[in-house]
């Protein structure tokens, strides 16, 4: 080449001190699951592997989230940057506890899903991609939650839709392509719209780095354009989150696609919208928050309304559980309207414990489903009787999600509720608690109809119920849906029992938040 | 954990919780049997509480605490003090001889060992209600004796009663529950701790507080609920659905005197104020005449004591609310009292009930002889129940007249209390006298005295009040009248005696009482009658309104979710894009921050020439009639973007927009064209004048969002950056490919992953053949 | 020349939502191309305008030589484009697949997840 | 369009399209072009290909699948992203090798095969999506 070679001081571009091995535990999660996903596909044919690539990939990424998790709470909030690029030139990933919690929630529920699809894919399903589905689906919602990138978080959440969309046709039944058509294209509204809001912001500060928007945004004196953003923003991921009034595509969904699917879609897909507005709304906008924060608050208790209610009004049990998510949303959502310490770290902690809570209620349905052959509350019955250990599995269940102690969704609402009255908005603790009040009405006529209630609606008084046509006996349930199910009560009732260690980390994980200094000392390192 | 002193009560709490884990083993090897060794822990766990008697009663308190939250300040602390642990012996103790008496009404019920499982649950739920001094574990255990009276309650499940009481219960109480969290936390936060015992140092400051009506309201909420107070009272009732021994223990000394618990336990912090010296009362003392007219109506034994729990209750909470020293050293004795004599009186009903057949009043007779142990303990029971000497209901309601009398109001609350008693007093002698004595009546079972399990029980508490009776003044010292300083939250000792020392209104009254309850018991039917024929006209009660809430509640729900999720995608579209636009013009509008309309100026001709192909392109395929038009003629504006690309110094994206351009219109017309369609739009005109508007509104706003944003400065740090090393460190001369490769490659991986996901996607989206009609209902979802 | 742009992107915009509103499958599916269209227009705009200079160095220099194009917002729209299209792709072959399995491409006429007739909600205990 | 002249220039068509797509691929980090044109490009070489000779036609002269070309792609760049971990240096660390090819010095880099791996994605997955969609015209 004709060029004289110039001197270029590359510290100047480039990262050059040695990285902590650790650090790759960043990476680890997408890059396990892209190549899981790919020698997946590779292997598609050869169908009995397939579940045995995904766990042990998936098993991989657990690990490796335990390993993230240890080293943020030990080292405070870590940052790499791909290709050595100094930030905020390069993509930085950044884990803090929030980001590493959820990762780590996240891919533990998808591990208790690959377990159940194992004898409920059907084995052409499997080759035309279920593994490789939920894995690129794990790979997105992985890559949502690590990276410290607004454009870069748009990508992994359209890593993770397209894998979404795979999930919901497998099978292609007519009910499914129906309920594809309205989650697919109100979906796509919101990922567009979260595009464009990207692009708007890019034009507003010329960056795209998280901590450095945080840092620019507030030097920034026009208020409109930043307000206008923040607004659209917090629509788009409502709209990912599923709050009311765009939640359409829910209900109209989530009841269609096979209840694997179902479950880890349940478990996922909306938190990482709420796991988004966390992100954007109190690190990146908090004055945007600030703002909204009366508009989000009618938002949450719409949503939490809408959604306990829908679930009283539900005969078809897939349904019932659809609005119990959309309820527990609207409960994030009040944690990020109140925006104080204590209600963030109940979202946190909601949101944590909606992962778990969400992908083992989908997880009941099927085991209630196998043992009475409908998915109809009228013709459900006499569950007690045949299965005991399966009714004391639901009752959990059910008052987890219902926000009874001593489980899980207790200790989310109780930091909600605290941090509502603590922060003065009682209004909103009373949404919680009415909210509260519904789903216990809902879940309680549940559980007494599936379960203690001899037989269908129509069965006499105290008669024995008669063995529902279809259904099964409790030993002939496989293991592969006892193994979960058993699995994600046992992490419920013991995290229900000793709250501590979570309650610490999304406790650290809303101060992180609140005061993004950490973060953005971790991406900056020495430069600022 | 030691095993002695103060921690070793942590060993008591447990306690509970592992013999519920244990029955179900032993229930079924032992059998019934298994009810004598259980027993033991709750036995255990009493003599723990009783060793701490001899301190309470010197002054002392105790407290223990282990870390159990403490990011959010929640401690598995407990309280000892003199109202704690009278509560604590209670349901020890009581508990232990439900434990041994479920063993004798469950006999050979293939389900004891979940019962008993059940049983032990809501003990240790129980305990730990009273003795928790965080708020938070107290609230814990509060809903946890909800949960599981819920499970006992809906014992016999395959009823349909019992499951709606079971239901009923856990919404009432389970719903109060939530009332009294925000309370207590609202409570914690101004009075400055979580612990109750700092807590209720902090009355001054809570009373004063802006808060302290909401705090109360809310508490009340709870303890209401819970005690089955009017007109939340019609849980309790119902809950007699669940076996006797069920409801021998929780509406004795448990479930139910929760919330009188925690009321005498707030008394310090919250009472003494005008609203709770006026609510608590009112509410009380019609909770009072509200069940004991109720109970007079009723015939079946059960339910008259169900009811006269009720009334029972509201006396308790009357006297609470009085706030007069006297009056709650009352309300301690009849508490205590009332634990004795209800539990004893509900095992004997049960007892009746089991070797009789039946507990119909009218079905029963003449059964002393028969059953003599279990009709001695009725008898005892009843004059305790009745406030007759030497039994210590007699004290009870000797000190209760005492207090009420000279409270604030007093007239209005001694009535009451008079009314109450007296019919009280009629219910005490129907319950003791039908039927044991008279006559003897045929019943189904031919009855005979049952098993030691079944009376043990009985015999023992009704013996305890006519023992604590006459040993009133060491009891009043040790026991009860420590119990109302705790209440009371300073110190008080007055000497009680079983026969008054002098000649007092309270004597009087309590002559009244006998007087007016021997006319009522007279009476008795043809007021049962009165009654019955008045709630036949008024023909509406809370418990039906239950009914009805819940049916509204649902049903309304129903109408709403069909209304919101009308299942039309076009409507969810037309919402969707109706926020969208509020959410772009509210910002501008509040803000005022418009974009001012300028910059046309600097633009060549052919940049407005490209840009006016591009809008009649959109303008041509929107109006395009036919489909084919429409696909080809989606083409020009995507060729005219591709060129403005390159016309702005992108050749990459013009490229690849002209790539993707084609490709997109030959798939879109290989697929559709294929398709038999039917061109029309098939809109009304209004609704294309509905859909043109919010279009034309959304565009228009992005409009303005992108303009205001580009009149602003622009930071191009990050591109005079990657301008800078793209050659020189990242060795490519093609800017935007070494962004895409190296400085953001992640971007790319995520974009490929999606491409290749893709491309599984539409595979099985072709390749995948649905299952045929008829079993997709079944094989959707294996 | 941004607001021009602004102006264009403003009725691609418009055009694009008025296709979605519409109650046929294959409006819609148009719609979402020209969607497309307009986000990456907008991002490309949003990194501000310059006329011709691409943003690639000449093979004898280190650095370009005068100002360039904003290479960043490029570099965005090419991942943008690559992923719109790729959801168009789905797009269109589930549209197809809808037309296939439902008979029918009118929104209106799609009740199979959400029948028309709703049931009321079981009561009772 | 199915004439005979077509059917026989097709596939050096196709061949030629195959080798310019990879030109574009390869000079892409310095001129216009890169991993994702050159894949349209290539996809539409087999588009032709196929047009001209049918799908099964193209399928054997893919010889693998082209789901398993696209995953080998990816497979391909998540490689190109590890090396780094070598020289403890964060992730998609650019690393170079100059190689001496012929009197030439061709330059390897992780940057080349990751644009590759783009390369070989956009050709299965596209051309699998092409590829069913014409089957189904059958």
């Amino acid at each position: 080449m004709a060029v004289t070679q110039t001197t270029v001081d590359t510290a100047a571009a480039m990262v050059t001190e040695a990285v902590p091995l650790a650090d790759w535990l960043l990476v680890a999660p997408v890059l396990l699951t892209m190549a899981g996903g790919a020698t997946a596909i590779i292997f598609r044919k050869k169908s009995f592997v397939q579940p045995w690539i995904a766990i042990a990939t998936i098993s991989l990424v657990i690990l490796s989230n335990i390993g993230l998790l240890n080293h943020v709470l030990t080292n405070g909030v870590v940052t790499m940057v791909m290709g050595s690029w100094l930030p905020p030139f390069g993509i930085a990933f950044t884990a803090d506890p929030l980001g590493a919690l959820l990762a780590l929630t996240a891919s533990i529920a998808t591990l208790c899903v690959a377990i159940f699809a194992i004898n409920s894919i059907a084995e052409n399903e499997r080759r035309y991609g279920f593994y490789p589905f939920l894995l690129m689906l794990l790979c997105g919602v992985s890559g949502s939650f690590l990276t410290g990138d607004v454009f870069n978080l748009y990508v992994w959440f359209e890593v993770l839709l397209i894998s979404s969309f795979g999930m919901q046709i497998l099978g292609n039944e007519k009910i499914q392509i129906d309920g594809a058509v309205k989650y697919a294209v109100l979906n796509l509204i919101a990922t567009t719209l979260l595009l464009t809001t990207t692009g708007l912001l890019y034009g507003l500060v010329g960056t795209l780095n998280m901590a450095d928007i945080a840092g620019k945004i507030k030097a920034l004196d026009s208020s409109g354009p930043v307000l206008a953003i923040a607004a659209l923003y917090f629509l788009a991921f409502a709209m990912k989150a599923a709050a009311f009034p765009v939640n359409f595509w829910l209900p109209a969904s989530y009841h269609t696609p096979r209840l694997v699917v179902a479950a880890i879609f349940a478990g996922l897909l909306t938190k990482v919208g709420v796991y988004a507005l966390l992100r954007v709304m109190v690190l990146l906008m908090p004055e945007g928050r600030d703002w909204l924060a009366s508009l989000i608050g009618l938002v949450a208790i719409a949503t939490m309304l809408t959604g306990s209610l829908g679930a009283l009004a539900q005969t078809d049990i897939r349904r019932l559980m659809g609005y119990l998510v959309i309820a527990g949303i609207g409960a994030m959502l009040a944690g990020i309207a109140v925006g104080n310490e204590v209600a963030i770290s109940g979202a946190i902690f909601y949101a944590m414990h909606s992962v778990l809570i969400m992908t083992a209620l989908y997880l009941l349905v099927a085991f209630m489903f196998q043992m009475s052959g409908t998915f109809s509350l009228r013709d459900i019955g006499g569950l007690y009787i045949r299965t005991p250990l399966g009714a004391a599995i639901g009752l959990v269940l059910l008052l987890a999600v219902a926000g009874l102690p001593p489980f899980t969704g207790f200790w989310a609402k109780l930091l909600l509720v605290a941090g509502a009255l603590e922060a003065d908005r009682g209004w909103v603790a009373a949404g919680v608690l009415v909210s509260g009040l519904l789903t216990t009405i809902a879940i309680g006529r549940l559980w007494i109809f599936a379960f203690w209630r001899g037989g269908n609606e129509h069965t006499m008084d105290g008669i024995q119920a008669l063995p529902i046509a279809g259904s099964s006996d409790a030993s002939e349930i496989s293991w592969s849906i006892w193994l979960p199910l058993l699995a994600l009560t046992a992490l419920i009732v013991l995290i229900g029992v000793m709250p501590e260690a979570l309650m610490s980390i999304s406790d650290n994980g809303a101060r992180t938040l609140l005061d993004p200094t950490e973060y953005i000392r971790s991406v900056f390192g020495g430069i600022r | 954990m030691p095993l002695f002193g103060v921690e070793a009560t942590f060993w008591a709490l447990l306690g509970p919780f592992v013999a519920a884990a244990l029955s179900p083993i032993l229930a079924k090897t032992l059998k019934h049997n298994a009810s004598w060794l259980l027993a033991i822990i709750p036995a255990l766990a009493f003599l723990q509480f009783l060793s701490f008697v001899p301190g309470i009663a010197a002054g002392q308190t105790f407290r223990a605490s282990l870390e159990w939250v403490p990011t959010f300040n929640v401690n598995f602390s407990i309280y000892l003090d003199g109202l704690s642990v009278v509560f604590a012996l209670l349901i020890s103790g009581i508990g232990t001889l439900i434990t041994l008496y479920s063993g004798g009404y469950l006999k050979g019920h293939q389900n004891l060992g979940q019962f008993l499982s059940y049983l032990f649950l809501f003990m240790g739920a129980m305990l730990g209600v009273v003795l928790a001094d965080n708020i938070i574990t107290l609230f814990v255990y509060w809903e946890l004796t909800s949960i599981t009276s819920f499970l006992l309650i809906g014992f016999d499940h395959l009823r349909r009663a019992s499951r709606r009481a079971a239901v009923q219960a856990l919404v009432v109480t389970g719903g109060g529950g939530l009332a009294l969290m925000a309370g207590l936390i609202l409570a914690g936060y101004q009075g400055g701790s979580f612990e109750m015992s700092e807590l209720l140092n902090s009355g001054d400051i809570l009373r004063e507080s802006p808060y302290y009506t909401a705090i109360f309201v809310l508490v009340i909420l709870g303890a209401f609920t819970k005690s089955a107070q009017f007109p939340f009272h019609f849980w309790l009732p119902n809950a007699m659905e669940a076996p006797t021994p069920v409801s021998a223990y929780l509406h004795s000394a448990t479930m139910v005197k929760a919330g009188v618990y925690l009321l005498m336990r707030m008394q310090p912090a919250l009472g003494g104020t005008e609203l709770w010296m006026t609510i608590l009362p009112i509410f009380g003392g019609i909770t009072l005449l509200v069940g004991t007219i109720l109970g007079i109506r009723q015939t079946d034994l059960k339910l008259v004591l169900a009811y006269t729990t009720v009334a029972s209750l509201g006396l308790l909470v009357m006297l609470t609310g009085t706030s007069d020293p006297i009056a709650i050293q009352g309300a301690v004795i009849y508490l205590f009292a009332h634990s004795l004599f209800k539990g004893s009186l509900f095992m004997v009903v049960g007892t009746v009930d089991h070797e009789a057949g039946t507990r119909d009043l009218n079905r029963v007779g003449g059964l002393f002889s028969l059953m003599p142990i279990t009709g001695v303990a009725a008898v005892l029971s009843a004059l305790s129940m009745a406030g007759l000497p030497p039994l210590i209901g007699f004290v009870a309601k000797e000190v209760l007249y005492d207090g009420t009398w000279h409270a604030v109001n007093g007239g209005l609350w001694t009535g009451f209390a008079l009314l109450g008693n007296a019919m009280m007093f009629a219910l005490a002698a129907t319950v003791a006298i039908k039927p044991f004595f008279g006559s003897k009546v045929k019943t189904p079972k031919a009855a005979h005295e049952g098993s030691i399990l079944l009376y043990a029980g009985s015999i023992t508490l009704a013996v305890l009040g006519l023992v604590t009776g006459l040993f009133i003044v060491s009891v009043g010292h040790q026991i009860l009248s420590p119990m109302t300083s705790a209440i009371l939250g300073t110190p008080f000792d007055e000497e009680l005696h079983l026969f008054p020392t002098y000649l007092s209104p309270a004597l009087y009254l309590s002559m009244a009482t006998v007087a007016l309850g021997i006319i009522i018991f007279m009476y008795l039917d043809k007021l049962r009658l009165i009654i019955a024929e008045i709630l036949r006209t008024i023909g509406w009660g809370p418990d039906k309104g239950f009914d009805q809430t819940i049916e509204g509640i649902v049903r309304f729900a129903g109408t709403l979710s069909n209304t919101i999720q009308t299942g039309s995608m076009v409507r969810y579209m037309r919402a969707t894009f109706v926020v969208i636009a509020f959410v772009l013009y509210v910002p501008m509008i509040l803000t005022g921050n418009w974009p001012k309309l300028e910059g046309f100026g600097s633009l060549y001709v052919y940049e407005w020439f490209i840009a006016a192909i591009a809008v009649i392109g959109v303008y041509a395929v929107v109006t395009a009639r036919y489909r084919v038009t429409a696909i080809v003629l989606l083409g020009i504006q995507g060729f005219a973007v591709a060129l403005i690309f390159l016309l702005f110094g992108a050749p990459d994206l013009s490229f690849t927009q002209f790539m993707v351009e084609t490709l997109s219109v030959v798939i879109l017309a290989l697929v559709m064209t294929r398709l038999n369609l039917k061109p029309t739009d098939a809109r009304s005109s209004r609704a294309k004048l509905f859909d043109t508007s919010l279009a034309l509104l959304c565009g228009a706003g992005i409009s303005m969002l992108l303009m205001s944003i580009v009149q602003l400065p622009f930071d191009p740090t990050l591109s005079e950056f990657f301008t800078q090393y793209s050659r020189t460190i990242a060795h490519g001369r093609n800017i935007v490919n070494v962004i895409l490769v190296d400085f953001r490659g992640f971007d790319t991986l995520g974009e490929i992953a999606v491409v290749m996901v893709t491309g599984l996607a539409v595979l099985a989206l072709i390749r995948v053949r649905p299952k045929s009609e008829g079993n997709s209902k079944s094989e959707n979802n294996r | 020349m941004e607001t021009l742009f602004a102006v264009l992107i403003g009725i691609l915009f418009a055009g694009s939502i008025y296709l979605l509103l519409s109650r046929k499958l294959v409006r819609i599916l148009i719609g979402i191309a020209i969607l497309g269209n307009a986000v990456n227009l907008l991002i490309f705009t949003a990194g501000r305008l310059t006329r011709d200079v691409p943003p690639i160095i000449p093979e004898n220099s280190y650095f370009p030589l005068e100002a360039t194009a904003n290479p960043l917002p490029q570099a965005l729209v090419l991942t943008a484009i690559v992923i719109s299209f790729s959801f168009l792709a789905f797009f269109l072959v589930l549209g197809y697949r809808t037309y296939q399995e439902l008979g029918t491409d009118d929104l209106l006429e799609m009740r199979v997840a959400e029948p028309k007739e709703h049931s009321e909600p079981p009561q009772g205990y | 369009m199915n004439t005979l002249i077509f059917r026989t220039v097709a596939p050096y068509l196709s061949a030629l399209m195959m080798l310019f797509s990879v030109f574009v691929l390869l000079r892409g980090h310095n001129e216009p072009g890169g991993g994702f044109i050159g894949g349209l490009i290539a996809v539409s070489a087999f588009a032709i290909y196929g047009i001209a000779c049918g799908v099964s036609a193209v399928r054997r002269a893919m010889k693998y699948h082209p789901m398993s070309i696209a995953a080998s792609g990816l497979l391909l760049a998540v490689l190109s992203v590890l090396p780094s971990i070598f020289y403890r240096q964060p992730a998609m660390t650019s690393q170079w090798l100059e190689m001496p090819f012929l009197g030439t010095v061709i330059d390897l880099s992780t940057p080349l095969f990751f644009d590759i791996g783009v390369y070989l994605v956009v050709v299965g997955a596209i051309s699998s999506i092409a590829l069913s969609l014409e089957e189904r015209a059958d």
